[in-house]
């Protein structure tokens, strides 16, 4: 076992049981803090992908904005912040065995290709994955026209969230 | 801008301006006008640019300016939509560019654009006046920026005609001005004469039209393309002129030439279908000369003139052409003669000039007719302009004296208006010389004289003869308008009180005037001018044929006979009516005349009695309500029978009760029985969803791995 | 070296936690936080078939800087929803809003 | 190669000999040299942030016509330690029904956020904790765990004050990132890398303030905006909010806040000079040695850090509306179009000589900025005449 499994094993178990915490958490906050905590277990996996610049994104979109407007929306909806009563469905157990099964049915087919065990090749020399992935964000010919469509996206759903939010008086 | 790009760009701004103020600027009167004479004037101002381009190039008939692109697809090859400027379309361009521009300008004043909401105006109806602080004062057009729109679509349709390299956006022209002229005519649909001169305009071009794209369809399945750089080329001419048709003994050529020709005898209004062409005098006086000068009845023989490589290759069409060409210049002067209104005297006089054009291209004398085209389209506009300039005088006195009942148009109403509308009356005498042909000073003489001298020497006696009579007619049919119009004194309270029409309806005529005058002294034959002048426009159109025709010589037949018949003419028409005072007093009223040879009752009988004939008795009495009536009478109470016999046995108990009523019980009791189902909870829905999406997906999963 | 299936498992795992939080909170800003959950699990994914396929080819970082972008519409308008509907129904339980029943 | 050009390389080897000697394995040598590295910086950075805390107090002093700290040791030199011994021994209290966890993580998270910017700084040619490819936007990342920070600590105290400070902050963090990340990207364009140690060696020889002058005025504006230092110092307020976020902190938690934010403001002003003025670079005096580097690095941050307490200490507080607006509707959109000027302008004069292409960027900021300062003016002109208009009528009639 190298140490980049054992780091990987300490990452994944940190984000496993980050995650299980974020579903399980009866106090909101804590679920939103257990979220940042989970992202930035997440952006420690995209590093060891060799991902730097997704990380680092990964880190300034999902816990500079993300996870500060889920604590923010917490905090506005304070009355249910600290409800003593259950944060689960009576028939969370439904749901349990749903996701035990998507889970179970997702390892399921995936050991059944070819590439499950593939490991990755070496990155090449002096490979610079930023100016690709730039290059190929604005080139017409790769991903311009959905990386324009996300931007419409957003700046359509920024606008819709202050129409819905907005406090009509 | 590379000179191709620039023709393409010629017709396009009348057709904006058109979409503009149909969509945007319909509800402002200033925007609508200022954008259809911006537009005309983006059209006037590329027309020049390549006009003068177009000048500067040597032989501009061999290197036209000219390009193309693919359109249609017709199997492997391409119909394309080109443009072209050579020599003949390049003058053309020229004249309708200026008319266009004018007549727009024109318009403006004319519609009495700046004066006050009319007082009981409808859309539809000429404006009726209006009355402020007392005072009866022209009213503003109701329908002003409609009109704007259709001039605008109809100029649009004319320069797309003068661009067009090839014969098939020629024909889309020319149709859209086809629809532009119903529109027009019908301006005023308020006037059952105007619906009905429209209806009657559509449908007799449309005669010639359906002609003209039989020809169009035989030129294409003939030589497989409608380019006229290729039909045009050598070969090609070889071809059709050696194809036989069977009929009537005609090449190819020939039946393609004479079926073109019978669109342009539609078009142009020559004899049998010229019937349309007085009557489309209901529309707007700027229409008028829109259709009868700059546009459409010249798109009719600028279509011949563009097609006589192909006409002229047939001697027998070349005589219909002739003939038909000769006897409309002289039919029409007649009836000219006689009558009274101011506009149709000159519609009349435009199928005869007509007449001459044709009749000239009949003889060979292309260039003489190409001559005289041009200088028609600026006489002839400013003719008409002019006659709307003194219409709107007289309907000034009309408004003063607010009797109705007196009609601005008749020119027996008129008299005297020279001292009241001076300038009208300076470049209406202008406009008139040069119509009949003033010796030496006028483009009408020129260009005339030039017919009459090409058919004298290619020994087209009975031509000649035919046209110099009809010159003759002409000048005194002019002198005649002139005299009853301008000279003498006011017959009637309402010509006194004429008044000179506003800055935008007179620059037009003074502009025109010009042109009218000088546009001759560019084709005046060298002998004239003793050879230190060539002879331009021969040398410039003429460069269009193949073998290049040569100049007259002097001769002194035709000369004298048109000095004759201008000044003849003109003197005859100024002693005859200077003292004549009322419709009785004209000795000229003969009623063949003044009937038009009832051509339109002759039509009356032969066509329109025996249509409604048949249409009202036989088909709609007899096949339609006996026969056929008869025969669904017989099926009604039979299918009654059987119907209500399936409805009762059927339709209730099996298709209602059991399909209609069943269905929707069985929907029903699912429904309620499913009800409990939608709780509204989405994660409930979610869990669904995925426990159903398991079982089917391992269901397939498993079914397709065994 | 690390074989991709760890990668895959991984987030599968984290997919099926974040969906147990979807199916089963009854707080709506929990739901989205499941949400969030398994987003960054497709994200893992995504990047982990970049990394071990044709790393030149960039389609999986590409579209997982897309899933962010995604991903911060939803939070936004999902965000504003639920404050939108605090505000005129005084709840955040997504089972209170079962108003579209029949 | 010597202690002299490459001390940090030397020190490591001789290090990991060491280690190796006693029979470590290689890499675990590796590794544990690296983490002494990281503790040598941390040390090294709270040394210099208690002598951040003397000269701000000595510098406030003097803007304020006073002496400032002259009694424990020379010049005071002595005080900030006498400080900390003070908040150590002092009672650490925490409020009743706080959230305990968050409440105590979020000042050792506000500390953790600046200090894991100095693993991207580069203080000399060689010396520097990680050479990452996104360096600018680490700065950025980072960011967000101080703006985390900031709001566990409002909510953690269970106090309104604190949950209001908390707020405000995190809505001015958020919102003036934009401007600086967008400006941010502004070196970015020139070095074409987001490499630290490649934007200073792009600015040879011109630094990025001549090309930029606007773009780092803004980007100073809004990295005191993140520090929430005054003008922006709304999260504490201590005329409204009595201390704001930091409000039930006492003792060495309220000091790691303190210290943050010292530490965070002499980071922010190197990262100015590392972005616009060329960082360790001075007239090739860094090539001489690394700690002649360092030096260089020091005193540009300190510049940049003066400037910062110059404001600090001169401006008035402003109210959050205002703020905002002035974010959103100034820096924000004069941001992005200086970005979009900058850009064209580079694809613009990128075959000019350096000479006009420095010309012509300088000029191009000054217009841009010219333009941005006439807008708001005349914006500013009516909304006084629509707030001040009836006052001048009343007057009048008076």
């Amino acid at each position: 076992m190298t140490a980049q499994q054992i780091i990987f094993l300490i990452v994944a178990a940190f984000v496993l049981g980050s995650g299980v915490m974020v579903v399980t958490a009866r106090n909101l906050v804590h679920a939103a803090l257990w979220l940042v905590s989970t992202l930035f277990g997440v952006a420690v996996i995209y590093a060891l992908l060799n991902a730097n610049f997704i990380a680092v994104v990964q880190v300034v979109v999902y816990i500079g904005a993300i996870a500060i407007l889920f604590i923010f929306a917490v905090m506005l909806t304070r009355r249910d912040m600290r409800d003593s009563g259950p944060q689960m469905n009576s028939n969370w157990w439904l749901g349990a065995l749903v996701a035990a099964l998507v889970f179970v049915g997702l390892v399921f087919l995936l050991q059944g290709w070819s590439g499950f065990t593939g490991t990755a090749a070496d990155l090449p020399s002096g490979f610079e994955p930023i100016s690709l992935l730039g290059e190929a964000l604005v080139s017409p010919e790769a991903y311009v026209l959905p990386f324009e469509v996300a931007s419409v996206l957003l700046l359509a759903a920024l606008v819709g969230a202050v129409y819905v939010a907005f406090n009509k008086k | 801008m590379t000179t191709e790009l620039l023709i393409w760009l010629i017709p396009l701004p009348p057709v904006l301006a058109f979409f503009l103020i149909v969509l945007f600027t319909n509800k402002s009167r200033a925007a609508s006008h200022t954008v259809a004479v911006g537009a005309a004037f983006l059209s006037w101002l590329g027309a020049m640019i390549v006009f003068v381009r177009a000048l500067g190039v040597e032989h501009l008939a061999e290197h036209p300016f000219a390009s193309a692109i693919d359109w249609l697809p017709t199997g492997d090859t391409f119909l394309q939509i080109g443009v072209l400027i050579d020599p003949l379309s390049a003058i053309t361009l020229f004249f309708v560019a200026w008319c266009v521009l004018m007549i727009f300008i024109y318009s403006v004043g004319y519609h009495n654009f700046g004066q006050p909401e009319g007082d009981h105006d409808h859309a539809g109806l000429p404006p009726h006046g209006a009355t402020v602080h007392g005072h009866a004062v022209p009213s503003v057009e109701p329908m002003y920026s409609r009109f704007f729109a259709f001039i605008g679509l109809f100029a649009f349709g004319m320069l797309t005609l003068v661009v067009s390299d090839n014969v098939l956006t020629m024909f889309v022209g020319w149709e859209i001005m086809g629809l532009c002229s119903y529109l027009l005519i019908g301006f005023w649909y308020g006037k059952e004469s105007a619906r009905n001169a429209a209806i009657k305009a559509f449908m007799t071009t449309r005669i010639g039209d359906v002609f003209m794209l039989l020809g169009i369809a035989f030129l294409y399945s003939v030589t497989g393309s409608l380019s006229f750089e290729k039909i045009f080329s050598e070969e090609v001419l070889h071809a059709l002129a050696s194809v036989p048709t069977g009929v009537f003994g005609l090449s190819a050529a020939g039946l393609i030439g004479l079926l073109l020709f019978i669109g342009t005898i539609g078009k142009s209004a020559q004899f049998p279908l010229h019937v349309w062409l007085p009557d489309a005098m209901e529309g707007p006086t700027p229409v008028s000369a829109m259709i009868h000068a700059a546009t459409m009845v010249s798109a009719g023989v600028y279509a011949v003139i563009r097609m006589f490589p192909i006409i002229s290759l047939d001697e027998k069409t070349m005589t219909i052409v002739a003939f038909i060409g000769a006897f409309t210049a002289i039919f029409a002067a007649t009836i000219a003669v006689a009558q009274n209104d101011i506009k149709r005297v000159l519609a009349y006089s435009t199928i005869s000039q007509l007449g001459f054009m044709i009749a000239a291209l009949g003889i060979g004398a292309y260039v003489a007719a190409t001559f005289h085209l041009v200088t028609h389209a600026f006489f002839k506009a400013l003719l008409f302009l002019g006659s709307g300039s003194v219409i709107h005088g007289m309907e000034h006195g009309v408004l003063h004296t607010g009797n109705h009942k007196v009609d601005p148009q008749d020119m027996f109403n008129m008299g005297g208006l020279k001292d009241k509308m001076p300038k009208t009356f300076w470049t209406f005498l202008i406009g008139g010389f040069a119509l009949s042909g003033f010796p030496l000073v006028t483009a009408g003489f020129w260009s005339k004289d030039e017919i009459l001298a090409d058919a004298w020497a290619h020994g087209h006696t009975i031509v000649f003869f035919t046209l110099a009579i009809a010159a003759f007619l002409t000048a005194f049919y002019t002198m005649r308008q002139i005299t009853l119009t301008f000279f003498g004194e006011p017959r009637t309270e309402e010509a006194k009180h004429a008044h000179e029409t506003p800055w935008t309806m007179t620059t037009p005529l003074i502009v025109l005037s010009v042109f009218a005058v000088g546009f001759g002294w560019v084709g005046m034959p060298h002998w004239i001018t003793g050879g230190l002048v060539e002879n331009w426009f021969h040398h410039f159109v003429g460069s269009m044929l193949h073998e290049h025709s040569e100049e007259l010589a002097f001769n002194l037949v035709p000369l004298a006979t048109s000095l004759i018949v201008a000044l003849g003419g003109l003197a005859a028409g100024y002693f005859t009516y200077r003292n004549v005072q009322s419709p009785a007093e004209d000795k000229l009223q003969i009623p063949v005349l003044k009937n038009k040879w009832y051509v339109d009752e002759l039509y009356n009988v032969v066509f329109i009695k025996p249509a409604v004939w048949f249409s009202e008795v036989f088909v709609s009495q007899w096949m339609d309500k006996g026969l056929i009536d008869g025969i669904l009478h017989l099926f009604g109470p039979a299918t009654g029978g059987v119907g209500s016999g399936i409805r009762n046995y059927f339709d209730l108990p099996v298709i209602n009760r059991f399909f209609g009523d069943g269905s929707a019980d069985v929907t029903w009791w699912f429904g309620k029985n499913l009800r409990p189902i939608q709780t509204g909870r989405i994660q409930q829905y979610l869990l669904l969803t995925l426990i159903v999406l398991f079982v089917v997906g391992g269901l397939l999963y498993f079914l397709l791995m065994a | 070296m690390i074989p991709q299936s760890w990668y895959l498992i991984l987030a599968a795992a984290l997919f099926g936690i974040g969906m147990f939080g979807v199916l089963t909170r009854r707080n709506m800003i929990a739901i989205l936080l499941g949400v969030e959950l398994m987003l960054n699990a497709v994200n893992i994914n995504l990047v982990s078939f970049w990394r071990y396929s044709d790393v030149l080819n960039m389609s999986g970082q590409v579209f997982s800087v897309i899933v962010f972008a995604v991903t911060a519409a939803e939070v936004s308008v999902g965000l504003a929803l639920v404050i939108s509907a605090y505000r005129r129904r005084n709840t955040v339980i997504a089972n209170d809003l079962d108003m579209l029943k029949f | 190669m010597s202690f002299w050009n490459d001390p940090l390389k030397v020190a490591a080897d001789w290090l990991e000999g060491i280690f190796t000697g006693w029979g470590m394995d290689a890499v675990l040598a590796h590794v544990l040299v690296a983490f002494l590295g990281v503790l040598l910086l941390i040390i090294i950075l709270m040394v210099v942030d208690i002598f951040l805390v003397w000269i701000e107090r000595k510098v406030v002093a003097r803007f304020q016509d006073r002496l400032g700290p002259n009694r424990v040791g020379p010049f005071g030199l002595i005080q900030p330690f006498a400080d900390i011994i003070k908040l150590i021994i002092k009672e650490d209290t925490t409020p009743g029904n706080a959230d305990k966890v968050v409440y105590n993580l979020a000042p050792i998270l506000s500390m953790m956020s600046v200090l894991i910017l100095w693993a991207v700084v580069p203080l000399a040619p060689v010396m520097l904790g990680t050479d990452l490819n996104v360096g600018v936007l680490f700065l950025v990342a980072a960011g967000a765990i101080g703006t985390l920070a900031i709001i566990m600590g409002g909510w953690g105290s269970n106090n309104k004050f604190a949950m209001i400070g908390g707020f405000r902050q995190v809505a001015v963090m958020v919102s003036f990132e934009i401007p600086m990340l967008t400006m941010l990207m502004i070196p970015v364009i020139f070095s074409g890398s987001m490499n630290m140690n490649a934007i200073i060696a792009a600015q040879n020889p011109i630094p990025f303030w001549v090309l930029s002058p606007l773009g780092a005025l803004i980007f100073l504006i809004a990295a005191i905006a993140e520090l929430g230092r005054a003008p922006f110092d709304l999260a504490e307020g201590e005329s409204e909010l009595v201390s704001g976020f930091n409000i039930e902190y006492s003792g060495m938690k309220f000091g790691m806040f303190y210290a943050g934010e010292l530490l965070h403001a002499f980071t922010f002003g190197g990262f100015w000079a590392i972005l616009f003025f060329g960082g360790y670079r001075f007239f090739g005096l860094e090539q001489v040695s690394p700690f002649l580097a360092i030096l260089i690095l020091v005193i540009k941050a300190m510049l940049g850090y003066w400037v910062i307490m110059w404001v600090k200490y001169t401006m008035m507080r402003i109210r959050i509306d205002q703020m905002l607006a002035f974010n959103w509707k100034f820096l924000t959109p004069l941001a992005f179009a200086l970005l979009l000027v900058t850009a064209l302008m580079n694809a613009l004069l990128s075959p000019a000589p350096t000479w006009l292409y420095a010309l012509g960027m300088f000029l191009a900021n000054v217009v841009t900025g010219w333009i941005a300062l006439e807008i708001a003016r005349s914006a500013t002109k009516q909304e006084r005449d629509r707030i001040e208009g009836p006052t001048k009528t009343a007057e009048a009639h008076h």
